[in-house]
């Protein structure tokens, strides 16, 4: 116990690095799908609006941030998209951050591809647009007006779906998956309000309890919050994801702090006992 | 072709950086002092073309100057001569020059801080236990304040002041008794609520049992019946929940009573971690019982937001790692894999350098 | 069945028979102009709820008296009273008999200082008929006093009134009593071991520019650390996230070192300029912290997310650290991997604390006035709300 | 002399706070220009900080990179990256002016989109800002180990706080009985006590600095002689 004790009480930080490194590692090498997720309220809400939604509805989702919100908002964008695709609901996309607009792309030209559905009259990617409120106020009284031609070039008439939305009423719901601002308050302040359409969210850890009035007031129809509500939604999709994998690995990274803390009080518990004898 | 060098180096930088957890390193410093010189580099550029220009040289070359629009042109001196105190510190004879714009922005910020740091300064001030009023009580207050107010208003005049007063009274407590007879109603509203999710909860569970029983019972049908049922208990948990809270809200219940418990204890909080801050009273007899009661709320705040952080330092974590997993792959020529062994390998080399170093001296 | 149609009869009768006793235009107080209220006394058909109900009031407003009226609300008798405005018109219940609505002055631009003219008209509407009041008008202009911030006004007041007078009284007696603060007394054992050891003191003022409360605090406390370091002739390392704190950091130093009686020994570049830029002034302070292995490490000032990764990394170089920061966040980081950590306003108090000047302390003392006050407002406010009197509450609210 | 460099710049502090003080009680228009005017001018008095602070670099890493002091090749670097990006930023943006001299407002296109400072934003700075960042997930963990040690009440209950805050947030804690309520619990009452008391706190003893600032009693930052 003594040698224990020693070992651990002059343990390298370097270790405690290596190990936690690894930990988050096993998830991405091999999923793990851990149990115990338990999809909370706005997710649920979430999921049932999108799950009733009549085929053929049309659906925006728009991808507001950045590289840095990655992890944590991407996997949203995925999940909703492939729920979107299965329920055979039309899909629009598109973005209010310039930084996060190759990201938008590739994310939808990826789960569309492995959904298999067309481009123009299953998805749309209208791509991003300098102006952010203007955007949304621009779009409220007329999106061929404010996207004239989608991320390709095509004039946005030429697209089917296009062709039945004019302006964001026309949308079944509208999503906003955002890191800040601007993000779901944005489309909320210049858009829903004004405009009266349904809204969705999903937002990171840190802005998700600024968000949550939202919820609770009734302006969103579901609020999806950080890496764990994203698995939340794949759980309810019965598809594990990133999101999941993401969850595995971060829970895992809270268990081993809490047993290295618990492993070192133990240590120290016991140096502190033979001192005492020996005092 | 720029892509795939972006991400050789976005990799090649990541690794660098990390390599810092192992010990300081060569590639750390040169991840270190290319960051630093880019960063004031960069800054440099942002500011020459998003201060510098449309803010003073426009002004002066006025072509379609931001500033010249909005603001008399003389309104860039006294900026400008601040400013040019600032260099003086180039010249050590003039350098205390530069203490009026010191002086200027210190003051600025004071003054603009009082104000600001008002708002926070909004009182804690709620009752400790909460009174409900039922509604019987309620109803009763407000038919006596309106049959008094009418009897003013007959012996006095609709238009006195004393009538007008009891009227406004009478309105205050019909006020009450209406929501007092809303908090009564959401109650037994929340229950029917309540008792119609649980029926289709136990609808659907039936179902789901049915379907097992029937046909095979892993089948994707089953699953998804069953999933559904989950989810339909879970709303009625949450249904028989909000009758709860509505109950809580009508009358004086186990909830409500948690609820002031709640009150009480941040308000003790408050005023304990108020006292341990003091600063002219010598922390004994008394004094010492509450500010070690402050103490302890403070530890059990600093213990809970740190526990409360660690998600989001993980997922930060793990995000990098998804882009260094992202950049295995040959599409980008393996970046990940190769710049790791190639950074160890170096390591591992500089180590056993260093090693007969030390040996030799 | 015959009691509605009973009051309704009455109802249109009473309205039928009444005029707008009084109709008025004022200028809303205590704005940056172009807003005015229209208020008018409740009819006298409003004396029952069931008749304030069939009211409804339509409000126009025009730019001159034969301009054209324009609706701008329009709403039920039972809404919108003065008492709903108590940032307007206070908190007497004679308010509750008026109603009032708030306009914009046709014409205004944001930002403009002029006066306005609004001319202003009131319509109640009822099934049976319609009374129309005359016109009145008034004049929305821009203020220069608002009466909604006299608290805060009076708090400041009170708090620098208290604050000279301790001040004067500490000049007089400079026996003034501060408790022990374990931090700041560590920062002297922290300095003295530096020097013994023969390593340098790492002294960083936090993320915030010069006109931050809390760089200001700690670049105080950086002069008063500076003197010792002269004295005990220890080396001092000031890496700044900001051109401006640099040169008051070297000011401040340059001071110090003069009080100290050792102005040969004080170099300029011992406060240098790293950059701006949050994660790579982090990086070059870790590197710091790596190769120069300071005795102690002072976190003065605010922080962000890096206070972990700069504590972390100094707390492994086997350094004192000693943390100060008013950043209510990134407290927790600081108490698990500093030695000693300065809890929000102990960083302002702490150069009073060391300097010992009695006008200095004077303020500190002045800190806590403050904070009874506070304490007090607090029990009273929730004393008082046990009663529902909410008069106390109503004094201290900020608008 | 002596005032120049004690009286005027104590004045100067005095108006500039309590101007700005005032203007807060001031609800006329005025007063809003006044404060958009002087935190503008906070804004372009910035270029000559940088320019101070841009000195200091440059000096420093040159004296080491002339003295050959050990490690001066890393102070080249640091003069390196600075160089090329402010030379590839300037080329750019005269790059783009030069090819549309009509247009004088593309000037200003220094870091904009498409530019090689964009490229260096999202290849070099990106990547190492989020990996000294993400450094945190591994100090969070390692600080936890060292800190959170049973050594006397007060630690013991901020290590249970944490702990119990910490299960509360992985799925599998949701199902352990009553830790998610009482994590909740610790969230929203003991910390919204002590963050609102720091916070009085920290109001009164800024309010306090400041009035000091205003009324010349704090002067440390002036210097000295």
């Amino acid at each position: 116990m003594e040698a224990f004790s020693k070992f651990v009480l002059s343990l390298d930080r370097r270790w405690i690095f290596l190990v936690l490194l690894l930990v988050l590692f096993i998830p991405i090498a091999c999923p793990l799908n851990l149990p115990g997720l338990k999809p909370s309220p706005g997710v649920t809400r979430m999921y049932d609006f999108v799950e009733n939604m009549p085929e053929g509805s049309t659906i925006l989702i728009s991808f507001d941030f950045d590289p840095a919100s990655k992890p944590e908002l991407a996997p949203m964008g995925e999940a909703m998209l492939r729920h979107a695709f299965r329920k055979k609901l039309k899909v629009v996309a598109m973005g209010l951050w310039v930084t996060g607009v190759s990201l938008e792309k590739e994310t939808v030209e990826r789960i569309a591809k492995e959904a298999n559905v067309t481009y123009g009259d299953d998805y749309v990617n209208l791509g991003w647009k300098a102006g952010s409120v203007a955007v949304i106020t621009g779009m409220g009284e007329d999106i061929h007006n404010t996207f004239p031609t989608d991320a390709k070039g095509n004039p946005v008439g030429s697209l089917k779906i296009m062709q039945r939305v004019h302006r964001l009423k026309d949308f079944d719901l509208v999503v906003s998956l955002a890191a800040g601002t601007p993000g779901i308050d944005t489309w909320i302040a210049y858009g829903s309000d004004k405009y009266k359409f349904k809204m969705g969210g999903g937002t990171t850890a840190v802005n998700a309890p600024a968000m949550s009035p939202y919820l609770q007031a009734n302006q969103l129809v579901g609020l999806i919050g950080a890496m764990r509500g994203a698995a939340e939604y794949e759980f309810l999709l019965d598809k594990p994801g990133d999101a999941i994998r993401g969850m595995d690995a971060i829970s895992l990274g809270h268990y081993l702090i809490v047993g290295l803390i618990l492993m070192g009080n133990i240590a120290y518990f016991f140096t502190r006992s033979r001192k005492g004898v020996a005092a | 072709m720029m892509a795939i060098l972006g991400v050789w180096v976005a990799v090649g930088l990541t690794l660098f950086m990390f390599s810092f957890l192992y010990k300081d390193n060569p590639f750390y410093k040169v991840g270190e002092n290319l960051y630093v010189g880019i960063t004031i580099g960069y800054s440099l550029v942002k500011l020459i073309f998003e201060t510098w220009i449309p803010n003073v040289w426009r002004v002066v070359h006025p072509e379609a100057g931001v500033w010249f629009e909005n603001h008399e042109w003389w309104l860039i001196l006294p900026p400008l001569f601040l400013g040019s105190l600032i260099l003086t510190r180039f010249v050590p004879k003039y350098a205390w020059l530069s203490r009026w714009t010191f002086a200027f922005v210190v003051g600025y910020g004071s003054g603009l801080a009082i104000p600001a740091v008002q708002k926070q300064a909004e009182a804690t001030a709620h009752p400790l236990v909460t009174h409900i009023e039922s509604f019987d009580s309620a109803d009763k207050a407000a038919t006596e304040a309106e049959k008094k107010a009418t009897d003013l208003a007959a012996s006095k005049g609709a238009g006195s002041d004393e009538a007008i007063k009891a009227r406004i009274d009478a309105d205050e407590y019909r006020e009450r008794a209406n929501a007092a007879k809303a908090r009564k109603d959401a109650v037994s509203a929340a229950g029917a609520r309540a008792d119609k999710a649980r029926a289709a909860a136990n609808d659907a569970r039936k179902q789901a049992d049915e379907m097992a029983k029937k046909g095979p019972a892993d089948s994707e049908e089953v699953h998804a019946a069953q999933k559904k049922a989950t989810l339909a208990e879970r709303a009625a948990i949450g249904a028989e929940m909000a009758t709860w809270t509505a109950y809580s809200k009508s009358e004086y219940s186990v909830l409500t009573a948690w609820g002031d418990f709640t009150t009480i204890v941040l308000f003790i909080g408050v005023f304990s971690v108020l006292f341990y801050f003091f600063f002219s009273i010598e922390h004994k007899g008394p004094v010492k019982v509450f500010s070690r009661l402050g103490i302890i709320f403070l530890m059990i705040y600093f213990g809970a937001s740190y526990g409360y952080t660690v998600m989001g330092r993980l997922s930060l974590l793990y995000g990098r790692l998804v882009i260094l997993r992202d950049a295995c792959y040959p599409s980008v020529g393996f970046a990940t894999p190769v710049l790791l062994v190639a950074m160890i390998t170096v390591l591992v080399v500089l180590h056993f350098q260093n090693k007969d170093k030390e040996e030799n001296a | 069945m015959i009691r509605v149609a009973a009051i309704f009869l009455l109802t249109a009768a009473a309205l039928r028979a009444q005029s707008f006793e009084k109709l008025e235009v004022l200028d809303a107080p205590g704005d940056a102009g172009g807003a005015a209220w229209v208020i008018w006394k409740r009819l006298p058909a409003e004396s029952d709820e069931e008749g304030a109900k069939r009211i409804t009031y339509v409000v126009s407003v025009a730019k001159d008296a034969t301009g054209d009226f324009e609706e701008v609300a329009r709403f039920p008798a039972t809404a919108k009273f003065m008492s709903d405005n108590t940032e307007a018109f206070g908190w007497s219940k004679k308010t509750a008999d008026w109603h009032a609505v708030k306009v914009d002055a046709p014409g205004y631009e944001d930002g403009s200082a002029a006066n306005f003219p609004v001319y202003a008209k009131v319509v109640a509407l009822s099934a049976e008929s319609e009374i129309a009041s005359g016109t009145a008008s008034g004049i929305a202009r821009p203020n220069w006093l608002t009466a909604s911030k006299f608290n805060v006004f009076v708090f400041i007041a009170l708090l620098g009134g208290v604050m000279m007078f301790l001040i004067a009284r500490a000049r007089r007696n400079s026996e003034i009593f501060v408790r022990r603060i374990p931090g700041l007394d560590a920062m002297e054992e922290a300095i003295g071991r530096a020097t013994e050891m023969g390593k340098p003191i790492l002294f960083l003022n936090g993320l915030n520019d010069m006109s931050s409360i809390s760089t200001i605090a700690s670049t105080a406390i950086l002069g008063q650390v500076a003197k010792r370091v002269a004295t005990y002739d220890t080396q001092i390392l000031v890496p700044c996230f900001d051109p401006v704190v640099m040169a008051v950091s070297q000011e401040v130093m340059r001071e110090g070192f003069i009080s100290a009686g050792r102005p040969d020994s004080y170099r300029p570049d011992s406060a240098f300029f790293v950059t701006s830029d949050q994660f790579g002034y982090v990086a070059a302070v870790d590197g710091i912290m790596m190769r120069e292995k300071p005795a102690a490490c002072f976190y003065m000032g605010y922080y962000y997310a890096e206070s972990l990764l700069l504590a972390e990394t100094g707390g492994t170089t086997g350094a004192i650290q000693i943390a100060g920061t008013d950043s209510v966040t990134q407290l927790p980081f600081f108490i698990a991997s500093c030695d000693y950590t300065l809890l929000g306003e102990e960083l302002y108090a702490a150069s009073a604390y060391l300097s010992r000047e009695p006008i200095q302390l004077g303020s500190l003392i002045a800190q806590d006035w403050g904070k009874l006050f506070v304490l007090a407002a607090i029990v009273i406010g929730t004393v008082l709300a046990l009663f529902h009197v909410q008069t106390f509450v109503h004094m201290v609210a900020t608008y | 002399m002596l005032h120049l460099k004690r009286t005027v710049p104590l004045a100067i502090a005095f108006l500039s706070g309590i101007l700005l003080l005032i203007q807060y009680f001031v609800p006329h228009p005025w007063s809003a220009k006044f404060l958009q005017y002087t935190s503008d001018w906070q804004v372009t008095l910035a270029y000559a900080a940088l320019l101070l602070g841009v000195g200091s670099l440059v000096q420093s890493h040159v004296t080491k990179a002339r003295r050959k002091a050990p490690g001066w090749g890393f102070s080249a670097v640091a003069l390196a990256a600075f160089g090329i990006t402010v030379a590839m930023g300037m080329w750019w943006s005269v790059h783009t002016a030069w090819q549309s001299r009509t247009d004088a407002s593309i000037v200003t296109t220094g870091s904009g989109e498409g530019s090689p400072l964009s490229w260096v934003y999202n290849s070099l700075l990106f990547p190492m800002g989020g990996a000294m960042f993400s450094i945190l997930g591994f100090f969070i963990a390692s600080a936890a180990f060292r800190a959170f040690r049973v050594k006397s009440p007060e630690a013991t209950l901020l290590l249970l706080s944490a702990i119990v805050v910490m299960l509360g947030q992985v799925p599998l804690g949701a199902h352990l009985p009553g830790i998610p309520q009482l994590s909740a619990w610790l969230l929203s009452v003991p910390t919204t006590a002590a963050k609102r008391a720091i916070g009085f706190g920290v109001a009164l003893g800024s309010i306090a600095t400041a009035l000091r600032v205003i009324f010349g009693i704090e002067r440390a930052y002036l210097g000295g002689e």
